[in-house]
């Protein structure tokens, strides 16, 4: 079981800002490839992965981040604190 | 080094008081970002992912301080519902000179803009948009 | 623009707050240069030359402001004796953007340094002793 | 006649802060040279000019400042202020 989180205009679309899944994926990237393939807004969510970054247990990572052991994945826009 | 998120406001100059009280360093560079009036904006909304944001900052400063040898570092940013004209969030650091001290500042900033998990939204009186992030503040942090 | 030369003290806090109050810029970036203590130093005698000093800071002030279209800008800074830990100056600026602000901010602290009519002397106990000009202040004017 | 102002160790060598001198040196240089051969304390202040600064009317000046009309001229160390 993997915790997903969504943020910002990811959260909006998805419509949610976190869920469980039981996921087989290997690699992040697996896990989108999954997600999208489940309802349209997840499609349209993760239509375009440049346009998104993702942490994997709080740090950020690439799309190739491999997914055993970890326990949170999180998919957002590109940041704009400051 | 002290790192604080917080929703509520914050008093920047008690803070850069507070934060120069003793120091041997001389030399004080602080930042405050405060919510610009872009148009019709009437306020501005900023989420984050609290799990992972104090984790975040903390990686970056102490980065900065090892990097410039600053003597004590501070960032304060907060997160919600914040007014036009409020302060957004602040970096200060003190070193022994000044170019240390203004390059350690500059650092957090152009880090905190595009690798803190902070995200902007602008509420105005015609609806709600997410701010997007610049290429320039990507590219700001090809320069450390 | 506020450009004063004092010999009293000031809190840059209040200086901060007051500087930024109703600001429409986003980015606000000051410097504070304080007495550091270096090694047997009591005190430190800042001599100046009144009928310029003020003139060649509000000339180095204006260069700043319309370069980096600053909303505002303000130097303040001391003559006469102070003690360590003390505020020697402070430099702020007030710009749309970060890099505007950072950047003016150190401009106006290279020329400070360099081109304002201030001598500093060391106060110690064992004696008096000029602050000499450094080759690296002068080197930093290039970059301008 | 025109105003000389020392600051700084050059006012400590010479002695004084102020003076009015009457002269009628062309340059900065001619007026160094004219006060490096009035006393020894000159000779010691003005010996390298390379480490001196000059304002002419309170504008920084270069030593071949011509000084017709000139009211006032400073003589100093680099500055150190900031």
């Amino acid at each position: 079981m993997i915790d997903i989180l969504y943020f910002a205009w990811v959260r909006e679309r998805i419509g949610l800002p976190r869920e469980r899944v039981q996921t087989d994926a290997a690699t992040v990237a697996d896990l989108v490839a999954e997600l999208r393939g489940r309802e349209e807004r997840y499609a349209l969510a993760f239509a375009d992965t440049s346009a998104l970054r993702v942490a994997v247990d709080q740090d950020l990572a690439d799309f190739d981040a491999p997914l055993a052991g970890v326990r949170e994945v999180a998919f957002f826009p590109p940041m704009t604190g400051g | 080094m002290t790192v604080r998120v917080q929703t509520a406001a914050f008093d920047m100059g008690a803070e850069l008081n507070a934060f120069s009280e003793g120091l041997e360093a001389g030399a004080v560079v602080s930042f405050t970002g405060l919510v610009r009036d872009a148009g019709r904006m009437v306020a501005m909304e900023i989420e984050h992912y609290p799990a992972m944001t104090e984790r975040a900052i903390t990686a970056i400063v102490q980065e900065a301080t090892a990097r410039w040898s600053l003597e004590r570092a501070l960032v304060i940013h907060r997160h919600g519902r914040l007014m036009v004209g409020e302060p957004i969030m602040m970096v200060a650091t003190a070193a022994r000179h000044r170019a240390g001290a203004f390059q350690a500042a500059e650092f957090l900033m152009d880090y905190l803009k595009s690798r803190a998990p902070f995200w902007k939204k602008e509420i105005g009186a015609e609806g709600e948009v997410w701010v997007e992030a610049k290429a320039s503040d990507e590219d700001a942090l090809t320069r450390w």
